[in-house]
């Protein structure tokens, strides 16, 4: 690993045209904006073939490639892409809350691959639970638990699966576009102080 | 001058206080506390005679029970330590089982 | 009434120099901390404290009122009397050791035959408090902290004792005042005959007192204040009390056995004998400086009691020093059979031997401003994979050397000298295999 | 005069108070605190004796050595089930017996042998110097034994370490 | 691969204890609560109870527009906060398809790595302190002094310093900017050699972090550290270089690595950043191109609707930002990937069969601020 990366290192970094998609890509005039392109490069291609149809839609958007995948195969996909495209870095693991789409949440998962130097953005769309991928990637751990404590996406197969950054008897999941900022208090006010609201 | 067998009377005192304490307490702890209160007893016996009789040997010996008593509570300590952590318990009347 | 004076008599001198040194070192302690706090400030370009009195000097005054007047908590299921009791312990043991140390010739509270055994056994008592308090105060933090002194004191307390008995065979006897006598009659002090010995006791001195480097005891960024955590207060000032009493009576055994006590540098070189009015040229310095210092504050209302406070200090330096000049003809009773200047001759071994503690506290300071802490089992490794055995040859190879000159006639410094060489080698040897 | 034998008497009560107090407490902890009392008594006592040196022994190696050990080794095990039970054995009347026919024995056998309090005491001051002396004798009269007893607590030493270590995990 | 969290519910053995630390505590930098399963003084177990500073700044994220949103990142990594401010302008101007001009890039590569400096004299400070060394503290403070002074005389602040601006920068520089971060970096030299004079060769400092905390590369990459602890475990890693921003891309510098993964080496690794930072410093500073200081982007913010993530060499490690936008002026999801919260859930793995002492080495060694794990 360590030689690989030295030798990565050593030749002149430009990583954006490294990345082979980068190279058709330049972003249009100002006014518009950037905007998100298909992408179809030989390792969506490779990711095609092998799993099919769970392979959704590929983009590249602001020249990152973002691949939104089928929740199924989650972690089939995960591993062959640790282990044979060599994405051996999750580097982030989050979640955004389409609220008024079915299914309503997409989990993202941001990898990296030292070999390659590039990123990878996968998306899942979920309703409420998710296969966990903390066994291929130790750190997914904790950033699941914050992602159930956040939007209270359950992730199958987490060895511990409970809050984190909020305290255990905390109501609801805060990062949730529904989620009523005050309601928490008003419904304590209403228990304890037998008033309407404390606001 | 303090009589020699005043001291006598003392170290017969702690004598049998000191059985009394090993006869009866139930934690290993105190029990070996009370070995110390003995040998204390047999200390004093030896010290005063040494001053009655001039003769330092008294003290010679009382330094040898000082080693003995040291080396006593080592081992009957470590034998504790060893103890408590496989039966969880300081209790004498609970050592009862000649292995485990 | 005059029957009462005359029964009390003989007991009057003997409590008055009790007053004097408990008193003395109760000072020295509340201006050690000062002194502590200035010392680490300059080290860390920092003032440090400045705002009580001038230059911060009524500080420990302020500091000992703030400690008094301060809520004493008890933690929640504590053992009471044990919580009560312990730091008491550790303030009796460290202040009744010090009426064993001789300040000067003329100036100890007792003398006793077995002196140095009686010292180690009375500061061991301070274990107790540590240990008791750790205990009582039903917490883990004082707990562990608690085990850790234990652990580190009975080890390190080994390796002390092999370094006092190196000093002891040179002396030939246990009486603290014998030990210096014995410095003055051979005309040398010890730590120039057995370096190692001196190294070791210095060493394990840092750690009896859980000072820097082996502070594990009460390490802040881990056990949070390890023993005393749960001390608020009266009591928590009582340990601290202890603890830098502590610090001084060590650095008293060190200089006693090792630096010649209250022997001032050179004894026997009669050149050098006007370095006798060193005390003297000290107190007079000192006025100077008050007095300097004195006019350099704004002649202000504010500032009024700051320079009253300096004036006087100033005055009183200078008038012990015209006392301590006053020539023995003066004195009532007559001069006959008095050294030229009886209060200089007084005051001089307490002087010497103080000057020497204090290069031993600076010391002490100066390695807290400079160390990380070891960790435990380094701490319990280098007490007993090396200083137990370094002392242990030392008392080996030094005692071969004291036979050897005395069957063989050889000189005793350079026998001791080489047994000192071979200590040392055994000492690389050990660095070696552990490296 | 008057304060040598008042001070015995003192030290004699306080150490037999305390020794009973070292008996009976609940809590292993007091009964190491008196039975600290104890020992700085019997030290003290053995100072009125002229036995510097086994009084600084005393101090070195009970309080500050075995005692501690006591206290260390209370709070490595966990008393917190100990301090509810009783205290005492179901057969502690026997032993009660038991220890009070000693006590009458140890009274007769004192009264019996009265005749030695007869015996001329020695001056003070017949065993000083009093350091020189012990070491004079323990290394000449009683070096053997002085040996066997390094040897002793060189085998006290592997043993406590044996015991107490925890086996190989 | 994962390790069993939760410790509280396991049955303790007759020499162990748990331990609580934290969330006060002195060592814990903040409030982190550290729960130890001890045998003895040996951890055997952990668990980091953390949460106790969350302020819910992503959420707080989804209801400002997007400039409002730039201060409440500098309250995330407090000690970094210039660097933060950096990583969320860049992000906003990708996500905006802008770049800031190059005489904004260049100021904020310099501000950035005055702010690495600070943030590792921060580091080696408390670190020392924590492992006993009293004095470093106050010579790493008295130089991250004149880190402060230089903000402050930019941009009016200290600590939280708002520094950047979506497009690039809101001050030009101030008369002397270039004298004052000059004479900075002539000072700097010979003081880290000074903290290196105190700890590098000190044999407890040497004793104390050799073999302490190791994290191999295979578990480093596993656990998803960065930063400084990565490279620690000698994977020659680095954002600057890897996907260079600002204006990193220009300079010549070096990333120092590790061999053995252990405390010593990230200590050394942070040490040769800062004089690596240093090099960096001087070599913008003496070649600042004149132009505009910021690029067109327009009265409002409103980035076309898309997604992007843009990340940094923070101090600490990767500080990314993951934006998604809906063509509104408030982000529809702002997600900080914060690196000590990921560095920090490394700890449970370095921490194990280490005494207690340890414990304290190895959170500063990971250099975590309680305000970016619990955001």
């Amino acid at each position: 690993m360590t030689d690989e990366q030295k030798k990565e290192e050593q030749k002149p970094a430009s990583p954006e045209a490294a990345k082979p998609a980068a190279v058709a890509a330049k972003p249009p005039a100002k006014p518009a904006g950037p905007a998100p392109e298909p992408l179809d490069n030989e390792q969506v291609r490779r990711l095609r073939a092998r799993f099919a149809a769970t392979i959704g839609e590929a983009t590249l958007d602001r020249k990152q490639a973002i691949v939104v995948v089928a929740r199924e195969r989650l972690r089939d996909i995960c591993q062959y892409l640790r282990d044979e495209e060599k994405f051996d870095f999750l580097t982030d693991l989050t979640a955004v809350d389409w609220y008024d789409r079915s299914p309503r949440f997409h989990v993202v998962l941001n990898l990296y691959s030292f070999a390659r130097n590039e990123r990878l953005r996968l998306k899942v769309p979920v309703a409420d639970s998710c296969p966990s991928v903390s066994g291929l990637w130790s750190t997914a751990n904790w950033l699941e638990r914050e992602c159930f404590d956040m939007f209270g996406i359950v992730f199958e197969g987490h060895p511990s699966l409970k809050r984190i950054l909020l305290p255990d008897e905390w109501k609801g999941h805060p990062l949730r576009k529904d989620y009523d900022i005050l309601k928490q208090d008003t419904d304590w006010v209403r228990e304890n102080l037998g008033i309407e609201s404390g606001q | 001058m303090v009589p020699t067998w005043h001291y006598l009377v003392l170290s017969a005192a702690l004598l049998t206080i000191g059985i009394i304490g090993v006869l009866t307490r139930r934690n290993v702890i105190i029990i070996l506390m009370s070995l110390e209160l003995i040998l204390n007893a047999v200390n004093i016996n030896l010290v005063a005679f040494s001053r009655q009789l001039a003769d330092v040997s008294g003290q010679i010996f009382a330094i040898f029970i000082i080693t003995v008593a040291a080396a006593e509570a080592a081992v009957g300590l470590g034998i504790l330590i060893a103890f408590f952590r496989n039966r969880d318990t300081v209790n004498a009347d609970e050592i009862d089982l000649l292995k485990w | 009434m005059t029957l009462l004076l005359e029964t009390l008599k003989p007991y009057l001198l003997p409590l008055i120099r009790v007053l004097v040194v408990f008193l003395g070192i109760s000072l020295i302690v509340a201006y050690l901390v000062y002194a502590e706090r200035k010392i680490l400030a300059h080290l860390q370009v920092r003032l440090g404290p400045m705002r009580v009195g001038p230059h911060g000097l009524l500080q420990p005054i302020a500091d000992g009122l703030k400690l008094l007047l301060k809520e004493d908590i008890m933690p929640a299921g504590a053992d009471k009397g044990v919580f009560l009791l312990a730091p008491v312990i550790s303030v009796i043991a460290a202040f009744t050791a010090f009426s064993l140390i001789p300040f000067a010739p003329n100036f100890y509270i007792t003398d006793v035959n077995v002196g140095l055994l009686f010292l180690i056994g009375i500061s061991s008592l301070g274990i107790l408090g540590i240990i008791l308090g750790g205990w009582a105060s039903n917490s883990h933090y004082p707990l562990l902290g608690a085990l850790r002194s234990t652990a580190q004191l009975v080890s390190y307390e080994v390796a002390l004792g092999f370094a006092l008995v190196s000093a002891l065979l040179l002396a030939g006897t246990l009486s603290m005042v014998a030990i210096v006598e014995a410095q003055q009659r051979q005309g040398v002090w010890f730590v120039f005959l057995q370096p190692v010995a001196f190294f070791i006791l210095f060493v394990a001195a840092i750690a009896e007192t859980n000072r820097n480097p082996f502070d594990l005891p009460e390490a802040e960024s881990e056990l949070v204040a390890g023993f005393h955590t749960e001390y608020s207060g009266f009591r928590f000032s009582l340990y601290f009390l202890a603890e830098y009493a502590a610090m001084i009576l060590v650095s008293s055994i060190a200089v006693t056995l090792f630096l010649g006590g209250w022997l001032r540098p050179f004894a026997r070189v009669r050149a050098l004998d006007f370095l006798d009015f060193t005390p003297v040229a000290v107190l007079v310095l000192a006025a100077a400086w008050c007095f300097r210092e004195c006019f350099r504050y704004p002649a202000t209302r504010e500032w009024r009691w700051q320079r009253l406070l300096l004036l006087g200090l100033g005055v009183g330096a200078l008038g012990i020093s015209a006392g301590l000049l006053l020539p023995a003809r003066f004195l009532p009773g007559g001069g006959e059979g008095l050294p030229a200047f009886p209060a200089l001759t007084a005051i001089q071994g307490v002087f010497w031997f103080m000057s020497k503690v204090f290069l031993f506290l600076f010391g002490f300071i100066w390695f807290r401003g400079t160390f990380p802490r070891y960790r435990f089992d380094q701490l319990m490794s280098l007490g007993w994979h090396f200083m137990i055995p370094v002392a242990i040859a030392n008392v080996i190879f030094c005692s071969l050397a004291i036979v050897l000159s005395r069957q063989m006639g050889w000189g005793l410094p350079a026998t001791l000298w080489l047994g000192t060489a071979a200590t040392l080698l055994v000492a690389a040897l050990l660095r070696r295999e552990k490296a | 005069m008057m304060f040598a034998q008042g001070s015995f008497y003192v030290l004699a009560a306080v150490a037999v108070v305390s020794a009973l107090l070292v008996i009976t407490r609940r809590n292993p902890v007091h009964s190491a605190i008196y039975l600290i009392v104890t020992l700085l008594s019997v030290a003290l006592l053995y100072l009125q004796l002229q036995a510097e040196f086994i009084a600084a022994v005393q101090i070195i190696l009970y309080i500050g050595g075995i005692m501690v050990l006591f206290l260390f080794v209370i709070m490595l095990v966990k008393l917190d089930v100990a301090l509810r039970q009783p205290p005492f054995n179901q057969q502690w009347w026997v032993a009660g017996a038991a220890a009070l026919v000693l006590a009458v024995e140890l009274v007769g056998v004192i009264y019996l042998g009265r005749g030695t309090a007869a015996l001329p005491q020695a001056p003070p001051g017949s065993l000083q110097p009093n350091t020189e002396l012990i070491g004079r004798t323990l290394y000449q009269n009683y070096m053997l034994p002085f040996e066997i007893a390094s040897l002793l607590l060189l085998v006290a030493m592997v043993g406590a370490v044996l015991m107490a270590r925890r086996k190989a995990s | 691969m994962a390790q069993p969290q939760d410790i509280s519910t396991t049955v303790l053995g007759a020499d162990e204890i748990i331990l609580n630390m934290g969330p006060q505590h002195p060592a814990t930098h903040g409030v982190l609560r550290v729960k130890l399963k001890l045998d003895g003084e040996k951890v055997i177990g952990s668990e980091c109870i953390i949460g106790y500073l969350h302020r819910g700044v992503e959420k707080i994220g989804e209801n400002r527009s997007y400039p409002q949103f730039a201060p409440y990142v500098d309250r995330t990594d407090y000690v970094a906060a210039v660097s933060n401010g950096l990583g969320y302008c860049e992000a906003v101007e990708r996500l905006l398809g802008v770049e800031a001009p190059p005489r904004a890039r260049w100021v904020r590569t310099i501000l950035t790595e005055l702010q690495r400096i600070a943030s590792h004299l921060l580091w080696l400070g408390t670190h020392a302190l924590d492992i006993g060394a009293i004095t470093p503290v106050f010579y790493t403070f008295r130089e991250r002094e004149e880190i402060l002074k230089i903000f402050e005389k930019y941009c009016g602040a200290r600590l939280t310093t708002h520094a950047f601006r979506i497009g690039g920068l809101q001050y030009e520089t101030y008369d002397g900017f270039e004298e004052d971060v000059k004479k900075f970096c002539r000072d700097f030299e010979e003081k880290v050699d000074e903290y290196g004079e105190l700890l590098t060769e000190n044999r407890i400092w040497v004793e104390r972090t050799r073999n302490v905390g190791i994290l191999t590369a295979q578990d480093a990459i596993d656990l998803g550290v960065t930063g400084p602890v990565l490279r620690g475990s000698g994977v020659r890693w680095d954002i600057r270089k890897a996907f260079p921003y600002a204006a990193y891309a220009q300079f010549e510098f070096d990333i120092p690595i590790g061999e053995r993964g252990d405390t010593y080496d990230r200590y050394l690794v942070r040490m040769e950043e800062m004089r690596q930072a240093r090099r960096i410093i001087l070599q913008a500073v003496d070649s600042i191109p004149e132009g505009p200081i910021l690029a067109r982007v327009g009265k409002v913010i409103k980035p076309p609707p898309g997604e992007v993530y843009h990340s940094i060499e923070a101090p600490k490690g990767e500080l990314g930002y993951y934006i998604v936008s809906d063509g509104t002026i408030q982000p529809y999801r702002l997600r900080i990937r914060p690196p000590s919260f990921i560095n920090l859930e490394a700890f449970d793995k370095m921490v194990r069969g280490h005494l207690v002492a340890d414990v304290v080495a190895i959170i500063g060694t990971l250099d975590i601020v309680l305000g970016e794990v619990d955001r």
